[in-house]
């Protein structure tokens, strides 16, 4: 077996050199009930790599990818383009084959970029720290949650109709069997700004209220000024979640940190990540100094070494379950390296200019789609104010719709059905997410695929 | 040779990419147009390149050498699974298509869950955790629920003292008390202690087996079994299960739940800390709890995806919910299957015989020179567990040691882990070392031992000395946090 | 540009820095006539990453990939499994962005496996010595041909008939303008021993003759033995220079080596290399201790540091261009070094072991797919000997034939009326190639093909 | 840490691939079945990867830091090359495929051919060459093919004493002779003496423009005339295209022959010594005479290639032959497309206007501190020339300087070239070099400078202290060559 560098020789005298009859002398403390005697039945053998590497390309021809046709999916999962550069970073050995940096004089590298990563973050979230990333944009969400109840030690958490039905169902499991309380708003279709209803919102913050959540540009595509909300729940003590799936809407809008919140969570795919089905992702995690201490999550900080030299470290693990066990801020005990990594490098190559540069395309070419498609009999634009994705509605149910776009080879948005199946009024939307890789001919055939529909 | 940071060379005006320099319309923004500057400098790609290559060139990797991390299982990683995750099929698909158009993807899910219901001889797998301690986490909360479906909701968890420190923060965040149990003097599960834990307060057990002193459990059958008849369920952390694919089924060892770290069997990257997987097999008694979504084969040979609506309206009513967005870490299934059926049935096995082959080598080369405390609980597993007793007296610690190594080439093993040791030092090869770099290891690790008794003290306190940076302060780190750049710092 | 770091502010600080009005101050040495104004008209302005990788990708879509289609193309040229880790080595900066290794202080990366391919080249060739590479197998012929001529101080080379044509063409054009004088013998259909008239060669040898060049196994996918040819050389003061274009080959037959030859050059793209259309490709070349001094191209040599530690360094270098300037053995200044680096990590991933069960492989199914084409009626196989590939002989010209299989969506060989497009008998003749690559659906089609055409 | 030869650490029996294990049928390989062991040994898939890995951190590269080789180019190399090679359609298709199925890599052929063409302002180009001194030799064909075409085949090339040695190696190659041109004391060719030389036995000339003292030729209209009213023909080496590309058209200089080296101009990797490709442009005089293959865009929109079969019967029938077999270095091709794309034609005008201004600032930084011969011949163009003059009395030599910087992070410059200038330093920092990472280079070599007049002469005598390795013996390297594993050497 290629990967297997013992040979039958090296394993008889390793054996023989611990007086082992067998490698199963070596097994002897397994009951004899549960030894297996030799391999799985049913279980195809080894491979050669020729063989697998064909066997899976055969699965991987039977999906449609977002390159090879007009796409134009949003809703938490972006289709951006990702340098050569990123890739061939993350796949260098040093990067990829390394462990979690607890040995710094030997993992300065993975360290250095964690630094450069928490302050990316934390200046496009306009927060002052951020830690070194989570599992995604929905455990982190939920991750801030439990924060806002150990920040204001209370327990009532408010999340808005426009959040992301994932990440409103990732919240209800982890708060089910703890005793928090989530006091969630459903989603309304509301024309100009769908999604949230922001003085409801307002309305219920008060004295019990540990957190309000809030999505921004939201589920619907929707942007809205957060800093009423804020004022709002600063006032009761409570703190503002913001929630950002699409980052690299950063670039163009308002940072939730200038808008007032205490602590800025978000899906970071969009910058050095690719579509993957929805995994692995890129969890973002930023708040401001004084609640660092009740941050989830890993942290790198600045140090020095013994001669003196800056150099970094993981620091404040005492919050962290390895030294607290049941104490801990949270039982996560990984980030998203590699992802984090991905984002590090794809934002240096953009750095501000590029990044403003980006979010301007999509925003433009967005607002362009939008325009084309209201213009067509049947369908509304719902958003008057949005970054690069916005809602549709058309005069019957979208999803067969959109299948029916799909078998025609133009994959025209996320239909809300799939999301809030019980709602007759969302049934209809669609989310329709424009970034930079469309092409003129992309656009063209959705225009075409949408006028067919609603025709 | 320090690497300065992004934030000393770049500038906000410089850019690697070449974007139209279009003026953002703000007409359609709700007056929220961004005007704060982000202080983002960016880097040209020569640039890029360079900074980023250099920083990794300060890493240690298991490209590089031995990574004797016990309890982290380190091996090697093929570049097959990278290519084969960046296989456009599987890299460029959105979450969210419409499942006629995602056939292969959910294929793969479906033939990796398989892989891992045989391999563990459970009925059912849930795919979507995160990592391993999401996994953990996944486990206990479909124990939880089972137990408030059966009106019964018990409050205690009990967590022999070797455990991952996740298995604690996990039980806790599920709402539930910590019971320890004692290990008995040979590194295992004091099983009479743990009787005497039972009662109908008690949800349930977290269990590691090969647990963290590298020990097959020998009462695992019996635990399992005095466990249910209390009514509770048996959670096993399975981070060792390298150690055993292959080799044992935990299903026939009586466990209900178990989480797969998919990097440590299936070789997935480790990255610097992540991107994980953890995949959680279960019994027939927990597998309606288990999370959304699922994947399935359905009888006209399609694949679907099970999510909230169709679980609401099918069988899937008591499933816990959702864990997080979308289905799951796809690009680490597509490695580990891409290892799995590199190996196959007969590769897996020799995958387990292997890695034990090597930590029993270990063990027994040096545990004439280091203290090895449970050397005469019968084989160790896939990991070699010593403690500091040999060097006591000469002033020098663990920690000492560890640092000593990287200067001979090499990561330190897992130190002061598990706690029932004083000083620990966890040892695990893996399959993937040869003979030839396990003799250099215990060369290596036998001069150290021998310096140390030599008196050379100032070798190890002041190590590492050959490395990039020499040992950190980490007291200064924590006391007053620098996590970022700051605005106001001259570039 | 996202190449060039320089800023305006720096063009304009340097500029200044030495009194430069302008940056065409510093190409005032240009003659006015020659100067261009601005960017040359008509030419495309520059692009984003995102547009060039889709232009390139819209060019590659264009073409009908071996992967993607049952395959069957040899004749010097061959389609293998190359492990991922082949190419994730060569992508390595380390490698693949380093220079040519004159400072072996600093590029002991590269000269070790330089010094590891030159052995890897000289035991499976059966040779003592090999250089460190050349451009491609055509090229090393050419330079063997030239070499024997310094050895043995004459002038007539005798190329046999089963030598691929291109080579024989590089041969007569970088010998036209030279006193050289070649003697070209012409191909043979001969049925069993296609290509070759071994007879007829060693009858050609003479005190005249400064070496015969035959390729082994030749064009046709004829093998022979070489030993006679060996000896009368010998006997005559001439060199036997062997040619390998199959290089897995040696895995199986007889090193040339072992059958006397004195040079053996080759084609080592099969281990390593991917078909790219013909290049990047990786010239062998081979020969005994003795005549080192005479060879031509790059060496890399053992020796030791001022330490005494072992090392590698480029040596012999007095027989090359930059030190003898007219008097160097060869023009050539550079190697094909990564695809070297891929052959010698490849052939590590092998070793021996895997060799053998590699050329097992591919010749047991060529066999069984000689045997399959062979009961068609109107094919007829003309080699009795052969390693992975033969040459097979329809009723009719057998161009048409393999462009009707490709329309149909089979690559079924080549065909030789390109390569010979004035013999009658040759016309009807195609050379198919069978590898481990070929699964059993597309032998299949083969066959299928085969027996539409022939019919 | 010395890394052992695969030979030491891999056996016979070992392999890193599964393949079966299939016994080799004999009977169809004509008794010759190799029965003599090839003793090369195998590793696992583990063991390679890290052989490799250890090896290339020996190794200095671009992706490190500034390679200020002059004359040799080493610029980035952009990563979307490597993607853009790698795409199935250009790397998995074979040469001898039906043209009908290859219509995309032709057309990227000839789209290169089209950017070559436009930018030399040149109306031929043969592709097939596999590197620059191959196309040296295929645009000395060239003339030579011209010539007897003619029926004048003369009999000498002039090559100015500057030149690479490839110059005088491809000239006598082709059978010629090679008569050498002084320089001007201003680094120049000396244009009287050029014109002395010439007559009816000169078939031309072998010209390096920007010349090797990074100088432009001022001359070079004069001197095309000059050759060409004596009936030769001018070569031009384009080695230093980078520097003049998007400013200049060789064309309308009135050169006749060109090679482009891809990797320099057009950012193909330098790879430790190739691949390289190096196309050759003609003037309309020479191009009869360019080689097969050519790829052509016919009348009917297809793409088609011309080998001997076609221009035996077509319009080539005056082409000098193939020079290697297939059709050149379509992996290259491919890369410098792409490159080319991405710079358009106001890109790589900027290009060749940055690699000058980076070296003049070069130059006139260190003009004060090192000796610049030629600082008073007007600007450089991509590259600085620095003779050893300044530190005569030192005892130190221009290769212990190159060694000290080894020990400072950078490679050293290209040494001893060109001929003309005493202990030559030629100094090319290209074009990807930012403005810090060249002060930071020129603070280093004052800081050399300034140690060399302080009389640290151990500090380069014994440079590099600080590499893999200390200085090589290259003379017992050449004494006794060593350039295999010996058989019989221990494992």
């Amino acid at each position: 077996m290629r990967y297997l560098p013992l040979t039958d020789t090296d394993r008889r005298t390793m054996l023989e050199s611990m007086g082992a009859a067998d490698i199963d002398d070596l097994f002897r403390d397994v009951p004899a009930a549960a030894r297996l005697d030799g391999p799985i039945g049913d279980l195809p053998a080894h491979a050669s790599e020729m063989a697998v590497e064909r066997d899976l390309a055969r699965m991987a021809r039977r999906n449609k990818t977002a390159s090879d046709t007009p796409f134009f999916l949003g809703c938490g999962a972006y289709k951006h383009h990702v340098p050569a550069t990123v890739d061939y970073i993350i796949q260098r050995g040093e990067f990829l084959t390394s462990y979690t940096p607890y040995q710094p004089e030997i993992a300065q590298g993975t360290l250095q970029y964690l630094f450069e990563f928490q302050s990316q973050v934390a200046r496009l979230t306009g927060m002052e720290v951020a830690n070194a990333s989570m599992y995604d944009g929905s455990t982190s969400c939920v991750e801030a949650i439990f924060m806002a109840r150990r920040v204001t030690r209370r327990k009532k958490a408010v999340l808005s109709g426009g959040l992301h039905p994932h990440y409103v169902s990732v919240a209800k499991t982890l708060t089910h069997f703890t005793d928090d309380e989530l006091d969630v708003m459903a989603p309304k279709v509301l024309s100009g700004a769908p999604g949230d209803d922001l003085d409801d919102l307002l309305a219920r913050v008060d004295d019990e209220t540990s957190c309000v959540v809030v999505q921004n540009p939201n589920l619907f595509g929707h942007i809205a000024d957060l800093s009423a909300l804020a004022e709002r729940c600063h006032e009761k003590g409570a703190l503002l979640i913001a929630v950002v799936t699409e980052v690299v809407s950063l670039g163009a809008i308002k940072s939730p940190g200038e808008m007032g919140a205490d602590i800025v969570v978000g899906e970071g795919q969009s910058i050095g990540g690719g579509l993957n089905f929805g995994g692995p992702y890129l969890g973002l995690f930023a708040c401001n100094q004084k609640h660092v201490r009740q941050m989830p999550g890993r942290l790198c900080g600045e140090t020095v070494d013994a001669e003196g030299r800056r150099g970094y470290v993981l620091t404040l693990s005492t919050r962290e379950q390895h030294i607290r066990r049941e104490k801990a801020t949270s039982n996560i005990c990984t980030n998203s390296g590699l992802m984090a990594l991905a984002f590090t490098v794809h934002m240096t190559l953009l750095g501000e200019e590029g990044l403003r540069r980006l979010a301007a395309v999509n925003h433009n070419r967005a607002v362009e789609v939008a325009d084309r498609l209201a213009a067509i009999d049947g369908v509304t634009v719902l958003n008057d104010a949005f970054f690069n994705e916005f809602t549709v509605q058309l005069e019957g149910e979208s999803r067969s719709h959109l299948r029916q776009m799909a078998e025609a080879g133009v994959l025209g948005g996320v239909s809300l059905g799939r999301l809030y199946p019980d709602d007759g009024a969302i049934e209809r939307c669609a989310v329709v997410a424009v970034t930079e890789t469309q092409t003129d001919e992309d656009i063209g055939a959705l225009i075409e695929a949408y006028e067919g529909v609603a025709a | 040779l320090n690497e300065p940071l992004s934030f000393e060379i770049g500038s906000r005006t410089r850019t690697g990419v070449d974007l139209p320099e279009a003026e953002l319309e703000t007409s359609r923004l709700g007056g929220l147009a961004r005007t704060e500057p982000m202080d983002v400098p960016g880097l040209s790609e020569p640039e890029t390149m360079r900074h980023f290559t250099r920083l990794s060139r300060m890493n240690y990797a298991i490209d590089m050498g031995l990574f004797p991390l016990g309890s982290c299982t380190m091996k090697h990683n093929p570049r097959l699974n990278e290519k084969a995750a960046r296989m456009k099929g599987f890299a460029d698909i959105h979450p969210l298509q419409p499942q006629g158009t995602v056939q292969g993807a959910l294929q793969l899910i479906v033939e990796l869950a398989d892989w891992l219901k045989a391999l563990t001889g459970m009925p059912e797998v849930a795919m979507s955790p995160k990592a391993g301690a999401h996994g953990e986490l996944c486990g206990m909360l479909a124990i939880r629920a089972a137990h408030e479906a059966n009106g019964d909701p018990r409050k205690t968890v009990l967590v022999p003292e070797s455990a991952h420190g996740t298995n604690p923060a996990t039980a806790a965040f599920c709402g539930y008390d910590v019971d320890s149990i004692p290990a008995t003097a040979e590194g295992r599960v004091d099983l009479e202690a743990l009787k005497g834990k039972l009662g109908p307060h008690v949800a349930g057990i977290m269990i590691t087996n090969p647990n963290t002193c590298g020990l097959f459990e020998r009462d695992m059958i019996e635990i399992c079994k005095a466990v249910h008849e209390a009514g509770g369920y048996v959670y096993c952390d399975g981070a060792n299960f390298n150690a055993i694919v292959g080799k044992v089924r935990p299903g026939d060892l009586g466990i209900d739940a178990m989480h797969i770290n998919l990097h440590k069997t299936f070789s997935t990257p480790h990255g610097g800390g992540g991107p994980g997987s953890g995949p959680v097999v279960f019994s027939s008694r927990l597998a309606p709890y288990a999370p959304l979504p699922f994947v399935r084969k359905a009888s006209d040979g399609q694949y679907e995806l099970i999510e909230e609506e169709q679980a609401a309206s099918g069988s899937h009513g008591e499933s816990f919910g959702r864990m997080v967005a979308f289905h799951g870490q796809m690009g680490m299934f597509v490695r580990a299957l891409a290892y799995i059926k590199s190996h196959g049935a007969d590769g897996l096995k020799q995958v387990a015989e292997d890695a034990v082959l090597n930590a029993n080598y270990i063990l027994r080369q040096l545990e004439g020179v280091l203290t090895a405390p449970f050397a005469g609980s019968g084989p160790c597993m896939h990991e070699a567990l010593f403690s500091d007793a040999w060097m006591k007296g000469s002033g020098l610690s663990t920690l000492d040691v560890a640092k000593a190594m990287i200067d001979e080439g090499y990561h330190p093993m897992t130190m002061y882990f598990p706690l029932v040791v004083d000083g620990a030092m966890l040892v695990e090869p893996t399959e993937t070392e040869s003979k030839a770099d396990l003799d250099q290891f215990i060369h290596v690790l036998r001069g150290l031992a021998a310096a140390v008794k030599d008196g050379e003290t100032e070798r190890f306190k002041g190590a590492p000395f050959y490395a990039p940076l020499r040992r950190l302060d980490e007291t200064q780190a924590a006391r007053k946090p620098r996590l970022t750049r700051m605005h106001d710092e001259a570039a």
